[in-house]
């Protein structure tokens, strides 16, 4: 019964900033969010999709999508209410794409509007949207939590250039979700009341939600397992002993799911010498020196004792992994096995490859360049110890590696005036995550072909970061845009995997989770890594 | 006197102006980007687009002109306003947070009153515990009352609020239970049982805060003490058969709190700058959080807001400090 | 009244702990104080004086002392007597400010300063008799009137440092008499005053006594003011009493060798009288001492005219200056090689400034000085600093103008290393003939100014001032600070330097007597003016100016025979030396009543 | 008559400095505070010739252990020796501390000095000091950081780099406090009598300041100077917590506690030691200061 459960409590430690995911990429943005405005349809916790506010699922077989693949065409659910008590339109999903798509928005989810040429309300309740080219995976707009709707008739003056200025709107949108805002402090807590217009009569089953952010993961998770405050924290990186003693404080559980987020060292394939001439350094023109052989990158990722990284840095949260994209499970390639140091296995294979130490110095030459990397991440302690640990297994094998690391908002911060972002990859190697967003890796394996290497003519822009480039491998890729079907999609998908992998693009070394925890009177938690966590807070219960 | 407040404020603007600059190309010169947080799903042109939407791709100095336009003279009008319900401001844009995209004026002073709540009452409670403690220690200077006073506010001194912060949570919460470890800024007192609640909740923070400033202000009290305790005048008001009451805590009080209370009004600044670490470790979201939040998030036009407000603090309570110590000590006459 | 004394001290031992051990202050005193009477005690720096009377009021042990024996009998009237070494503090307090009261020495520093002076003064009755607010003030302002301070309401609200130095040294007379205890303890009550105040003082305290019938302990190091006040003297010397009579008997016929030798180097006003040139003083216990007249040249060295030195007074709002101080005005003189010309004058009336502006250490505003054919005015820094190879300063305090963290070789050697006089050996042994010359043994050397005496330091002083072979030495106060004894050595010193060298002195002082003695010529200061100028005996015999002859008339006499009463005195409070700016004052004009004999006839402000 | 000469002082000649240090030896607290805060010096400084384990050295099959004979202070999560790492912390904290206390303390002096000496430069370089105390630390820093975090890396190596920064950053902004007291104190020397006989026996001004004000500021500065060195070693401790100290793999104090602090209640003796080092090496210095004031003030020595 709806509000008979009084008040849920959740904890974020990064704080959200504003509640309109359109202006914010940041994920705790994104989720808090998702309590009160929804997409047309979720991906559940198995990367399936289920309607949440279209009556069901568009495809090729029930008509939704043309059978050219440059359409699809949403119905909306009938009885849908904002919170406001107004109907559910298709005009508020057009404006919503109109919203986003606006040239002066800056809007941080265009991406899931990618190749959109227009969005039509057909009639009140059908809303079809045109792509540019045959697009095989037609899901990016209004599906998942990045891309939910806004209420036009809210946001209609907040279009463009106007869109920051709309506070009001920004902090307090008018949703479908099951709970409606009653104040938003921003980074700093939000609460929440149930919806009354919610689909659902019977939902939610509490009254009042809490949401807190800020502070660090290892206060939230003593939040929920020790001390019992709060019912749910998000994103508990800690190392898997602290975890460990948490849980034994028997207030509540963690709960692990995992998405595409790979933890890697990305291998440069071009020089990035310091002799070079600054605009020529980490750049095509120059090759890397001993990173391309074979011999060398299968060395330095046999060294690698997988097991080991994951039980210090995530414990639960972390698997071995020697894929690039380890999920879903249908693209999880099983070509490669790598859950075994081999030290000897790599020496051997140096030396056959006629990699040697010629100077007695400890470190092996190839053709006279000794094999010295330097290698950089962003600042984290998991990635500090990894560096340690992976520097000394390197060692044993006769590479010498120099550590960096890097204060993550430079790393990522893609200043192109920076000599330290992970794109321009001053480096030899470089070590850190990356995922995509929902369940279609076709865009994330573009990130392997040739033209999106981060040059200085596109100002270092590229994701791309290895400068990898392999016809194959844009061959193939060509082709998966063209391709339709789940099967025939998830076969290149992983054949592409495994041109990277083998080609020394990258080494991937563990295959992250997502660690939440709830308290053990909290029901109905799905943990779901494909969209918002929250994405069944209408559900959720106090077991009694 | 007058003259004197006078002088000094108007000397004080063009510090605060240049200050703000120094701030702002500070800043400016900070490699960071507030695109470095959006997850890396986010392409590139994404992350340019929006940036060009923060007005990013204006030159440095339109950007500090607009900005002191808009704090300087748009915000006093919003300010107006919201007191006489005039419309001023209408229409005209003010300082824009980049990571919440709403007034950061509008933040700050959402995050005033938990900032003040927990550090002004540490401020406060530290006083209170400090001056007796620092009066007691000089009066009986190398007594074991003093020799422990110097002990413990030296360790106080010396144990990083992270830490005690953490100690304290660790025993008090998630042993025995007793308090919260997570400040509720919610949080409505309305009753007795939400006060005592309230009163629950702020008794860690206050705690790990009020023991560092208690450290500070006891060794100062002590100082000031001493250095009076040995003034011919105390021997004449011995002289005069005053109780020995009579002779410390009036007299000799009376006089070494002039260079103390200036030092509290110096401190003061601090309290609305909040304590950035133990509002961390305690989840008080207040000033501190909210720069060091800004910070991590290359926000610029907040940093820049707030360390700006936090040099006027600072300017200001100096002159307060000036002016209070003319005022408490009549020797002092500032033509 | 009987004849009961009020106060017996019996035997008093006084010990204080301290990390060399324990250090004794007082050994073994014995005196009494009868009513009515003023008993004064006298004895040098350090020979327990203040000691003693802490000790009498319990205030010693807030001193870190400790009355290890003796007894302190004092007479409660009705009361029968009580042993103050014994009671304890409580019952102390009773008597403290009650029954006895004191007065200290520094008044600059025995008020609280953020009080009012109506608050302190009445803290005591309010304490002591129980009277309301209204009522104390009431007997506070009776107290200032009794006391002669002017508008005694005003005063009532002032912070003491609104008050002049003679203001606040009333207040704490008003304080310690404000329960009309039956014995009144001053300690040293005048030493920080200037002249004219003293004698006001001096003459106030005496009234008091006689009005209410109080007995008083006098502690002073001062002769002349023993002189002036005592009916009985006590005489202390290292702890110790040597030696107790009346007045009379101490001064006409001292027995102790001690009281003989510090009579003989009080120097006494009138001394010299007939006497053409100035000569060192008989001191007791010097053998083979030759007193010879020094006579000095006619030829002039330093020839000083119109110097005017003003400091700016800032204010406003934009700190501009508003005002001036006019410290030295119009001032003209000169001074013979050879020979010393005084100034004197009270407190502020601009000698310091003048001697300090001669050597250019302030700068003057105008004026001439010729030295020696040099015009020092016209210098440039580097000309400047040759200049100071002739003239240099000795300073008023040996305490503060020694660096108390270098050597007293190196202190010594500086003037000659800054001009590259010497170096190396000859300059090690130059520093040893200096030590040599002043008087101090050469194992000195390696000691730091705090490990030597007043005198001690002053003698370095003058060894450094001697370094360069000047022609002028400026002696500002020079001995002011020092006890009587150690000031007739250093006199004596500073006589014989110049009968040898040939030194000539400006020698700026405010005790007449001093003055007497080491001066050719002398040059009386008021407001910033030289107001007479004239040699030695014709300013001294025979005054002119009102202001000198108030000032002579002020000047206590060792001798108790000579006392003045209080209605010789007559002062007026000294005008402001701050005038607006723009403020042109009258030009110097001297009026030449006999050869050589200068009276200023322009309006001096006195 | 001979005994009423004047008494010569009898004890020996000996410098001030003999008599500063014999009031130190009485304060019973300085003199424990420096014998400890020595000890903490030799075994961060000495301590790794004895316990030859390199700290960086990862021993996974030993990791997170508690103290034993082979790691009397334990191992953290990657088996490095706590002992080793606390002693190369140490060593790091402390040369923070006594560097960026240095360089706090010649800045201020340099500034003290000069504004209180040279009446022209007063009114600016107080101004300089109320700006750089209203200047607001964290971004300050933050912006040094980033912005010569490189070219000193280049310079100076990757550790040596980041020292220098972290040292100048605190430096500089710690240096305002003893710049006003070294300044009030100047300009009460100035009117004391012994700097006008200085001058007037031809002393330059270049002489008069480093033969005559100096020695006589000393004091004061001597005692901000233990003061500094302790706030510097929390100052870095602070900023690892804010993530803008030294980087998790180049242990110091600060950064060690910071990282034990998450396994509190599994390995306390990870918080412990450094806690204990940073609280025992600050307590130190601070009796160390306390001692040293009186000792160095006259008024309290002459007692
Ligand atoms: N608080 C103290 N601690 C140690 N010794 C002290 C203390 N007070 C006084 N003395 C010693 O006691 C002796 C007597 O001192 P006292 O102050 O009585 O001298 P005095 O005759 O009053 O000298 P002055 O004329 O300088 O005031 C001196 O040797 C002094 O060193
Ligand atoms: N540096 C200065 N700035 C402003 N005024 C000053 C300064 N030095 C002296 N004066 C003022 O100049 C006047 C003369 O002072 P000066 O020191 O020459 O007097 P003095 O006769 O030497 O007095 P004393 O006997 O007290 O030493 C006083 O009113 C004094 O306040
Ligand atoms: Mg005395
Ligand atoms: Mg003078």
């Amino acid at each position: 019964e709806r509000g008979a459960d009084g008040n849920v409590s959740i904890i974020y430690w990064q704080a959200p900033s504003i509640l309109n995911p359109f202006l914010s990429g940041g994920t705790k943005d994104v989720e808090s969010a998702s309590l009160i405005i929804e997409p047309l349809a979720r991906y559940d916790e198995n990367g399936g999709m289920v309607p949440f506010l279209a009556s069901e699922i568009p495809t090729v077989e029930n008509g939704g999508v043309s059978a050219d693949l440059t359409s699809i065409t949403w119905k909306i659910a009938p009885g849908i209410k904002w919170s406001d008590g107004s109907a559910f339109t298709a005009h508020d999903v057009k404006f919503t794409a109109d919203y986003c798509m606006h040239p002066e928005g800056g809007c941080a989810q265009l991406t899931k509007f990618e190749g959109v040429t227009s969005v039509e309300a057909l009639d009140d309740m059908t809303v079809k949207v045109t792509f540019d080219k045959p697009t095989p995976f037609p899901y990016g707009p209004f599906v998942g939590g990045e891309s939910p709707i806004i209420q036009k008739a809210q946001f209609e003056n907040c279009m463009g250039a106007k869109a920051p200025e709309c506070t009001t709107e920004n902090f307090g949108p008018i949703g479908t979700g099951p709970f409606v805002v009653t104040e938003f402090k921003p980074n700093d807590v939000i609460t929440m009341k149930a919806n009354d217009n919610y689909r659902d009569p019977n939902k939610p089953a509490f009254a009042t939600l809490t949401f807190k952010g800020g502070g660090d993961a290892t206060a939230a998770g003593r939040a929920v397992m020790e001390t019992g405050e709060f019912d749910y924290a998000w994103n508990l990186q800690l190392a898997p002993e602290v975890i460990q003693q948490m849980q034994a404080g028997g207030k509540g559980t963690p709960v692990a799911g995992f998405g595409p987020l790979v933890e890697r060292i990305m291998l440069n394939q071009t020089n990035p010498s310091p002799d070079l001439p600054e605009g020529e350094r980490s750049t095509a023109k120059h090759p890397h020196p001993f990173l391309k052989d074979p011999a060398v990158y299968k060395a330095m990722s046999m060294a690698i004792d997988r097991p080991l990284l994951v039980e210090i840095g995530y414990g639960q949260a972390g698997k071995v992994t020697c894929n690039w994209v380890p999920a879903p499970a249908a693209v999880n390639s099983d070509t490669f096995t790598c859950d075994t140091q081999d030290i000897e296995g790599a020496k051997k294979l140096l030396d056959d490859a006629g990699i040697v130490d010629s100077d007695g110095d400890g470190v092996r030459e190839k053709d006279g360049v000794p094999l010295k990397v330097v290698y950089q991440t962003s600042t984290n302690a998991v990635r500090q110890d990894f560096q340690a640990l992976i520097k000394e297994w390197w060692a044993e094998i006769g590479i010498e590696s120099e550590l960096r690391n890097i204060n993550a908002s430079v790393f990522f911060g893609g200043d192109p005036g920076s000599p330290d972002t992970f794109q321009k990859f001053y480096a030899d190697v470089e070590m850190y995550a990356n995922t995509f967003n929902g369940t279609d890796p076709q865009s994330y394996l573009a990130n392997g072909l040739c033209d999106k290497a981060p040059k200085p003519e596109s100002q270092w822009q590229g994701e791309n970061i290895s400068r990898f480039c392999n016809e194959e491998y844009d061959a193939l890729h060509a082709e998966l845009t063209k391709t339709a079907g789940a099967d025939a999609r998830a076969e290149i998908a992983k054949r592409l995997n495994d041109i990277m992998v083998e080609n020394g693009g990258m080494i991937p070394l563990v295959h992250r989770g997502r660690l939440s925890a709830h308290s053990n009177t909290l029901g109905g938690v799905v943990l779901n890594v494909w969209d918002s966590e929250l994405w069944n807070v209408a559900d959720w219960y106090r077991i009694k | 006197m007058l003259t004197f407040t006078i002088r000094r404020l108007v000397l004080a603007i063009p510090t605060l102006l240049f200050i703000s600059l120094v701030i702002f190309l500070l800043l400016e010169l900070a490699p960071g980007d507030p695109m470095a947080q959006v997850p890396l799903t986010v392409p590139p042109e994404v992350k340019e687009k929006m940036r060009e939407a923060l007005g990013l791709g204006q030159p440095v100095h339109i950007r500090f002109w607009k900005w002191i336009v808009q704090f300087f003279w748009i915000e006093p009008q919003v300010l107006i306003d919201h007191y006489f319900g005039t419309a001023f401001s209408e229409g005209k844009l003010r300082v824009i947070s980049w990571q919440t995209r709403s007034p950061v004026m509008d933040i700050v002073v959402q995050r005033i009153p938990q900032t003040l709540w927990v550090v002004g009452t540490a401020y406060v409670v530290a006083i209170i515990i400090a001056l007796p403690i620092g009066i007691y220690s000089a009066y009986r200077q190398y007594s074991w009352f003093d020799q422990l006073g110097t002990f413990v506010s030296m360790v106080g001194f010396s144990v990083p609020p992270f830490f005690s912060g953490v100690l304290v949570i660790v025993i008090f919460s998630v042993q025995l239970g007793w308090f919260p470890s997570i400040y509720d800024t919610t949080h409505v007192v309305n009753s007795w049982d939400s006060f005592v609640y309230q009163l629950k909740q702020m008794i860690m923070p206050v705690m790990v805060l009020a023991l560092q400033i208690t450290a500070q202000l006891s060794r100062f009290m002590r100082a000031s003490m001493l250095d009076n305790l040995n003034q011919d005048y105390v021997r004449t008001a011995r002289a005069k058969g005053l109780s020995e009451y009579v002779v410390v805590m009036v007299h000799v009080l009376r006089n070494s709190m002039i260079p103390v209370v200036t030092v509290i009004a110096l401190g003061i600044p601090s309290i609305f700058g909040g304590a950035i670490i133990t509002e961390q470790v305690f989840k008080v979201n207040g000033i501190g959080q909210l720069l060091i939040g800004a910070l991590q998030a290359n926000d610029l036009p907040m940093v820049q807001t707030l360390t700006f407000i936090f040099a006027v603090l600072i300017v200001l309570f100096n002159l307060i400090a000036d002016v209070l110590y003319g005022i408490l000590d009549p020797r002092i006459r500032y033509d | 009244m009987l004849d009961q004394p009020i106060a017996q001290i019996r035997k008093l031992r006084v010990e204080f702990q301290t990390k060399d051990g324990p250090v004794v202050g007082v050994e073994d005193v014995s005196f009494e104080v009868r009513p009515g009477e003023t008993v004064c005690i006298v004895g040098e720096s350090g020979s327990g004086k203040s000691v003693s009377s802490l000790s009498l009021m319990r205030l010693v042990e807030f001193g870190g002392g400790d009355i290890a024996g003796g007894q302190l009998l004092f007479d409660r009237g009705k009361g029968g007597e009580l042993d103050l070494a014994k009671v304890d503090q409580d019952q102390m307090r009773d008597i403290r400010g009650n029954e006895i009261g004191m007065i200290f020495q520094e008044p600059m520093t025995a008020l609280n300063p953020v009080f009012t002076v109506g608050r302190q003064l009445t803290e005591g009755l309010r304490v002591h008799r129980g009277l309301s607010q209204a009522e104390a003030e009431k007997r506070a302002l009776e107290l200032l009137r009794q006391v002669r301070i002017p508008e005694p309401e005003r005063r009532l609200k002032q912070y003491p440092h609104e008050l002049s130095g003679g203001m606040r040294q009333r207040v704490v007379i008003a304080m310690a008499m404000a329960c009309q205890p039956r014995l009144l303890i001053a300690d040293e009550p005048t030493t920080a005053l200037d002249v004219t105040i003293q004698a006001e003082i001096l003459a106030l305290m005496d009234r008091l006594k006689r009005e209410t019938g109080t007995a008083v302990m006098f502690i002073t190091h001062d002769m002349a003011v023993v002189a002036q006040m005592a009916d009985r003297v006590v005489v202390m010397f290292r702890g110790n009493k040597v030696e107790e009579g009346t007045v009379e008997e101490i001064f006409e016929n001292p027995q102790h060798a001690y009281t003989k030798a510090l009579l003989a180097a009080v120097p006494k006003l009138g001394e010299m009288r007939g006497k053409a040139a100035p000569e060192p003083m008989k001191l007791m216990g010097v053998a083979d001492q030759k007193i010879e007249p020094i006579m000095g040249t006619d030829k002039p060295l330093l020839r000083v005219k119109g110097l005017t030195t003003r400091f700016a007074v800032k204010g406003g709002f934009f700190r501009r200056t508003v005002a001036n101080v006019h410290a030295v005005e119009d001032v003209s003189f000169t001074l013979n090689k050879g020979q010393t010309l005084s100034l004197v004058g009270e407190s502020g009336c601009g000698k310091s400034s003048a001697g300090r502006s001669i050597l250019r250490l302030v700068e003057p505003m105008a004026g001439e000085i010729n030295l020696d054919g040099v015009d020092v005015m016209q210098l440039d820094q580097s000309g400047l600093r040759k200049a100071r190879l002739d003239m240099q300063m000795i300073f008023q305090d040996p305490f503060a103008s020694l660096n108390p963290q270098m050597q007293l070789l190196e202190q010594v050697a500086e003037p000659m290393r800054n001009y590259g006089v010497a170096s190396g050996s000859e300059l090690v042994d130059r520093v040893a003939s200096l030590f040599d010359r002043v008087q101090l043994p050469r194992s000195f050397m390696r000691r730091y100014p705090h490990e030597m005496s007043g005198g001690q330091r002053q003698r370095i002083a003058i060894a450094r001032a001697l370094a360069l072979n000047p022609k002028l030495i400026v002696a500002d106060e020079a001995v002011s600070a020092l006890d009587v004894s150690v000031q007739a050595q250093v006199l004596n010193l500073m006589m014989e330097l110049q009968a040898d060298l040939g030194l000539s002195y400006l020698f700026i002082s405010h005790d007449m007597a001093v003055v007497e003695r080491v001066s050719h010529n002398v040059g009386v200061m008021y407001l910033g003016r030289i107001v007479e100028l004239g040699t030695r005996e014709k300013v001294f015999e025979n005054p002119q100016h009102p202001y000198t002859q108030a000032l002579m008339k002020a000047v206590p006499i060792a001798d108790p025979r000579m006392r003045k009463s209080e209605k010789d005195l007559n002062f007026k409070p000294i005008p402001s030396p701050i005038h607006p700016i723009g403020y042109v004052p009258e030009p110097s004009r001297y009026d030449e009543v006999e050869p050589g004999h200068y009276v200023l006839t322009t309006d001096s402000g006195y | 008559m001979t005994e009423l000469s004047q008494p010569q002082p009898t004890k020996p000649p000996r410098s001030q400095w003999y008599d500063v240090w014999d009031q130190f030896r009485q304060h019973k607290g300085a003199m424990m505070g420096a014998t400890l805060f020595f000890l903490i010096v030799a075994a961060v400084y000495l301590g790794p010739y004895l316990w030859d384990i390199d700290p960086t050295k990862t021993a996974i099959r030993e990791r997170n252990q508690g103290p034993s004979l082979a790691h009397p202070f334990g191992t953290d999560q990657l088996g490095r020796d706590l002992l080793a790492r606390m002693m190369a912390g140490g060593a790091t904290s402390v040369s923070v501390g006594i560097t960026a206390m240095m360089l706090s303390l010649i800045l201020g002096s340099f500034v003290g000095v000069l504004a209180g000496f040279f009446r022209k430069l007063d009114g600016p370089l107080m101004r300089l000091t109320d700006l750089f105390l209203a200047l607001p630390l964290l971004p300050l820093l933050l912006v040094m950081m980033l912005l010569f975090r490189e070219p000193l890396n280049a310079a100076f190596g990757l550790e040596r780099g980041i020292f220098i920064l972290i040292v100048s950053a605190i430096g500089i902004t710690s240096w305002m406090p003893t710049a006003r007291i070294v300044r009030g104190d100047v300009l009460a020397l100035k009117e004391r009598e012994f700097v006008l006989a200085a001058r007037s026996i031809g002393t330059t001004n270049t002489r008069l300041i480093t033969r005559h004000i100096l020695p006589n500021v000393l004091s004061p500065i001597m005692v901000s100077a233990t003061l500094g060195i302790a706030t510097a070693i929390i100052t870095e401790s602070a900023l690892s917590f804010l993530g803008l100290g030294f980087p998790p793999d180049f242990p110091t104090w600060g950064r060690l506690l910071f990282d034990g602090v998450d396994y509190l209640q599994q390995f306390p003796e990870r918080v412990i030691w450094p806690g204990l080092a940073i609280s025992l090496t600050v307590l130190s210095v601070n009796y160390l200061g306390d001692g040293l004031r009186d000792a160095l003030d006259p008024r309290i020595r002459g007692r």
